[in-house]
């Protein structure tokens, strides 16, 4: 029974990917690589977030993404650790973008592999939910009429505490 | 008068606070029991924009690039960092 | 004020996919399909599930699925209602796939494109909770020691009636 | 004798069902106040596999391709199944 508990939650994060870049990503790899997490993969939430128009104003065409370099990545290690103390996660993959990303671009990429689904959305959805409180980013929307830092939403705030 | 490394500890803005103090980093000495709290009451005394970060919008606070409360204690070679709450995602 | 909530809720059916095939499907396709659901898409989330090792039985070499044709179709089609009713969504794609298939191969992909990630999480986890209890599948489970057909699991019963 | 069409209705087995009691599609002839539970019923006074329609593991029924429970009505025309609790996805 301690056999089995052990090899249950056994993950190799190795297989773990935290990345912060200015260049676009590839959803597709990112899957493939999720696909490569042993044969009890049963799994694969993903989730992609995107520039759309309708921002804190209207007629968005793009934004400017700010981050504290290291600490970024600190934060969003944290949140995979919680998540995976909570979850049975096989492995994990984030990606954030920075710097200037036009409409309809890529902008953050959550990837969790997992034996079943429950723990697989779970987590996903967990750690997008606390990325967006706690790991140190900050969005300047551009629209027609200039630009501004966007605000932090309280319904962002009362998602993150709902974990 | 050039302070000594070893007396002093780093602060660092981000996004609109940044751009609101026209600063990036700053260096400061660092004193016996002070926190991120005094340190915040300390640069908000300078009046101008410097007073929003006592009587202004929230103020997230980092001590060693994890995140720190007012009553966190600050010691020369930390590195402070003050900024608005997150938006990322 | 009408109108806005008109603009809304708004969303083109057309683009929806439901789709009961034999052949393997490409996430990628249709993550790149939900891409194109317009200029206010902030959020995509998919979820795929996979043939995994340890099903019913261990060892599990493979699944044979039935299904109900027809019946299949407008159960999905009727989640997918259920869903846009409740949530947000301005694509839903659903594949689900019949017939053999070998360990590690793709069984079913729910991919929903939304204005806003809650809304993607929630109706994505609801259409696969829903699918699994109510749409006319079943699933033969192979190993070394033969084949049986997978028995429905509590626990599914009980997700699908959380929502 | 051949009965008339429009006085049948078909009745469709699905995954264990369909192997355990060797018919895949049966085509029985309707009557007045006739339900789903009732040709439930029917179906297992034959004894053999055919009684676990009303002793056995749990059955699901659809009528023309919708979900139905017991005291659906059946009508000449009508598509029926029953299968097992679903397990797809």
């Amino acid at each position: 029974m301690l056999v089995m508990s052990w090899r249950f939650f056994r993950r190799s994060q190795g297989a773990d990917v935290i990345s912060i870049q200015a260049d676009d990503f590839d959803p597709n790899a990112e899957y493939q690589a999720l696909r490569q997490s042993g044969p009890d993969t049963g799994a694969i939430a993903t989730f992609t977030g995107l520039v759309r128009i309708s921002g804190d104003h209207s007629g968005v065409t793009g934004l400017f993404l700010e981050h504290y370099p290291g600490m970024t990545e600190a934060v969003i290690q944290q949140l995979i650790d919680q998540a995976s103390e909570r979850w049975n996660i096989l492995t994990a993959r984030v990606i954030h973008r920075i710097g200037p990303l036009p409409l309809g671009d890529q902008i953050v990429f959550v990837g969790i592999a997992s034996r079943h689904r429950g723990d697989a959305f779970a987590a996903c959805e967990f750690i997008m939910d606390a990325l967006k409180t706690s790991a140190p980013f900050w969005k300047k929307e551009i629209n027609q009429e200039g630009e501004h830092w966007v605000e932090q939403k309280t319904s962002d705030l009362e998602r993150s505490e709902s974990w | 008068m050039t302070e000594a490394l070893s007396d002093t500890f780093t602060v660092r803005f981000f996004a609109r606070l940044r751009e609101e103090l026209g600063v990036e980093e700053m260096t400061l000495k660092a004193e016996p029991g002070l926190t991120t709290g005094r340190v915040l009451e300390q640069l908000a005394s300078r009046g101008g924009p410097w007073s929003q970060l006592k009587n202004g919008q929230p103020v997230m606070i980092a001590v060693n690039q994890a995140m720190a409360k007012e009553a966190t204690a600050v010691n020369a070679g930390d590195e402070l960092a003050f900024f608005p709450p997150v938006t990322g995602g």
